[in-house]
C-alpha cells in the first residue's frame, strides 16, 4: 500500500516542477496523512540515493521539489551553453512575438492565435523572465494577463516597446515573406 | 416505417455506407445494392426531417447508388481481361474499391484516437532554469529581434485564411407589389402597354415580377390585354368593373 | 563506468523538461559514442520500471524525454495544470490518419479517400501544426503536398512514423472496427 504510492508521489513532484508540492497538499493529492506523506518522501529521497541517481529530493522552504545533484552541474552546464540549444526555440520565438505585440494578453489568447497548446511555453518564457504578469482579465476565472518585461527589452537591444518593428496586420503577401525569410541581411536599424 | 434515428454524426457518404453495411452484417465484396440505396436514401430523408444538412456528397453518393443499382439491373456486359480471359464486369467494383479503403483509413483514424488518449495522461515538466548553468551574459543572446519578428510572420502566414464570404443582397419584388402598381397606373393612366409599364423595371427581377403580375391580374379578370396585331405593343386596359 | 553515466543522463533529461534531448545532442553531452547513448537510456527505462516509478524514459519525435505513467493520471489530474488534450473531431483524425500513412499526398487525394471535402478540416490541422506543406506534386497546378510535422508525432505518442499501427492489410474485421466506435453499448439495431 506505503509502496504503490511511491509511484503517485513521484510522478506528483516530477510534473510540479521548480514550484514543488508542501506536504499538506501532497497529503490532499494522494489522499493519506500528512505524517505518510513525510515517511513518503524520506523513502523515495532513499531510493534516489541507493541508486546514484541524477536526481534528488529536497524540501525547500516547506514545499517538496526533485532537483539535480550538484555533483552533475559540469553537465548542466554543456546543456545551458550547448550551441544546438540556442536561447529559444521556435515556439517560444512565436509566443514571445505573439505576447511582445498584443500584449496585454491572456494564455487563452495566445493559444487562439497559435492553435496549440502554448502553456509550458509560456512558463519557460515566465521563467527566463522575458514575460511576466501584468495583470488580470475581467472575465470569468480572471485569466492572467502576460506582457513583457524590461529584460525583454534589453535582450532584443530595443529602447521601448514602440521599438518593434510594426507588422503587417492580416495580408502578409508570400514575396513580402520569402525576403524575411532568405534575406535576415536586412538593416536592423 | 419507423427510422433509426441516428444522431451519430457521419463524416461523409463514405461513412455513412460503411454503418449501413455494417449493421446489416452484410459482406463488402457482394452488397446488395437495392437494399443499401433503399436504405440510404431512408437516411437522406430522415436528415431532411431533422432538417440537418444534406451536403453534395451526399446527394452524388444517392446518384451514384441508384446508377449502379439500375446497372445491376441489366445483364451484364462482358469485357476483355489483359490476359484475354473474358470476366463479367460487376458495377459495384469501384465503390467497393473506395469502401474498403475508406475503412482502412477509418480504421487508423481510431487507432490515432486511442493513442491521443493515451497520450493524454502523460505528464511531463517545463525545462528547468538553467541560467545559473551558465557562464556569463544574458540568458538569451543567440537571438535577435528579427528572429522573433520572422516567427510571428511566419504565423501569420500559418494563420487559416478567412473564409471569403460575399453577401448577396436578396432585393425581394413580390408579385403582389406589381399587382398593386399596376393596377395603381391603370386607375391613373385608364390604360397602358406593357412595354410602359416594364420602362421603370431595373433588374431582371423586376421585370419577371411585372410580368407575372400583369398575368396573375389577367387570370382575375382585373385587366384586359389586347394585341392589335402580332409582336404589336400589348395594351391593357382595366376590366370594367362588375356591376 | 556505465552506470555512472546514468545519473548525469537522468540529471540533463530532467532538466531538459518537456523540451527533451535527441540521441546525438546526449552523446555529446555525455561524451560517449551514440550507441551507448541508447544502451545507457534502454538501462534508465529499466530502472525506472523495476522500482515501479512514477516517471518513464520514452522517445518521443527523435528526442529522449522524461514522462510520467499513463496509470498515475487520476492523481495529476488534480493539480492544476493538465496536458491538453487536443481535442480532434472525427473529421479531423480521418485526414491526419490519411496524412500520415500516406503522405506525401495532395488535398484532391485525401478528398478522393474521405468521399468529402476536406479544406477546412486541413486547414484547421496545418493551423494546428499537426500537418505542414512537404512539396508540390508534379502534376497540373502543381497541388500542394502534405505531411506530418514532429508535433503530430509528440501528441500521438510516436517516436517516428514507423511507429505507426501497421494498416490492416485487405479488411478490417468488425471486432477491429467495433473496438473504435464511440458508443459500441448503443443497440444498433
Amino acid at each position: 500500500m506505503i509502496v504503490s504510492l511511491l509511484g503517485p508521489l513521484e510522478a506528483l513532484l516530477f510534473a510540479a516542477g521548480s514550484e514543488g508540492i508542501a506536504t499538506d497538499e501532497l497529503a490532499r493529492l494522494l489522499d493519506v496523512p500528512v505524517a505518510e506523506v513525510r515517511s513518503l518522501c524520506a523513502q523515495l529521497k532513499q531510493t534516489y540515493e541507493d541508486r546514484g541517481s541524477g536526481i534528488d529530493l529536497v524540501e525547500l522552504a516547506g514545499a517538496w521539489q526533485l532537483v539535480t545533484r550538484p555533483e552533475h552541474a559540469p553537465y548542466l552546464r554543456r546543456l545551458a551553453t550547448a550551441p544546438s540549444n540556442p536561447g529559444l526555440s521556435q515556439a517560444a520565438l512565436e509566443v514571445l512575438a505573439i505576447v511582445a505585440y498584443r500584449q496585454p494578453i491572456s494564455r487563452a489568447q495566445v493559444e487562439e492565435v497559435r492553435g496549440v497548446q502554448s502553456d509550458s511555453v509560456l512558463q519557460t518564457l515566465l521563467h527566463r523572465q522575458l514575460v511576466c504578469e501584468v495583470g488580470r482579465m475581467e472575465a470569468p476565472g480572471r485569466p492572467i494577463l502576460y506582457g513583457t518585461t524590461p529584460l525583454f527589452l534589453q535582450v532584443f537591444g530595443l529602447r521601448s516597446l514602440e521599438d518593434l518593428p510594426p507588422l503587417p496586420e492580416v495580408d502578409v503577401s508570400e514575396d513580402d515573406l520569402s525576403l524575411f525569410h532568405i534575406a535576415p541581411s536586412v538593416p536592423r536599424d | 416505417m419507423a427510422y433509426e434515428v441516428v444522431l451519430e454524426q457521419f463524416t461523409g457518404p463514405l461513412d455513412l455506407l460503411l454503418h449501413l453495411i455494417r449493421r446489416q452484417e452484410i459482406n463488402i465484396h457482394d452488397i446488395p445494392m437495392a437494399l443499401i440505396t433503399e436504405q440510404f436514401m431512408d437516411y437522406l430523408r430522415a436528415m431532411e426531417e431533422l432538417s440537418l444538412e444534406v451536403t453534395s456528397e451526399f446527394l452524388v453518393m444517392a446518384a451514384t447508388l441508384l446508377a449502379i443499382k439500375s446497372r445491376m439491373l441489366l445483364p451484364r456486359r462482358n469485357r476483355e481481361q489483359p490476359d484475354g480471359e473474358v470476366a463479367a464486369e460487376d458495377p459495384r467494383e469501384e465503390l467497393v474499391r473506395q469502401l474498403v479503403e475508406y475503412q482502412r483509413a477509418k480504421w487508423a483514424a481510431g487507432a490515432l484516437k486511442s493513442r491521443v488518449q493515451l497520450q493524454s495522461l502523460v505528464y511531463t515538466r517545463p525545462p528547468a532554469d538553467l541560467r545559473p548553468y551558465r557562464p556569463s551574459g544574458p540568458p538569451v543572446t543567440e537571438v535577435s529581434m528579427w528572429e522573433m519578428v520572422d516567427a510571428f510572420r511566419r504565423l501569420l502566414l500559418r494563420l487559416p485564411k478567412e473564409p471569403r464570404v460575399a453577401e448577396i443582397k436578396g432585393q425581394v419584388i413580390a408579385v403582389e407589389d406589381r399587382m398593386e402598381l399596376v393596377q395603381t397606373r391603370l386607375r391613373a393612366w385608364g390604360r397602358t402597354t406593357f412595354t410602359t409599364l416594364l420602362q421603370g423595371a431595373r433588374t431582371r427581377a423586376e421585370l419577371v415580377a411585372t410580368f407575372l403580375a400583369v398575368l396573375e391580374l389577367m387570370k382575375l379578370r382585373v385587366i384586359r390585354c389586347s394585341q392589335a396585331a402580332p409582336f404589336a405593343e400589348i395594351e391593357i386596359v382595366m376590366e370594367e368593373a362588375p356591376t
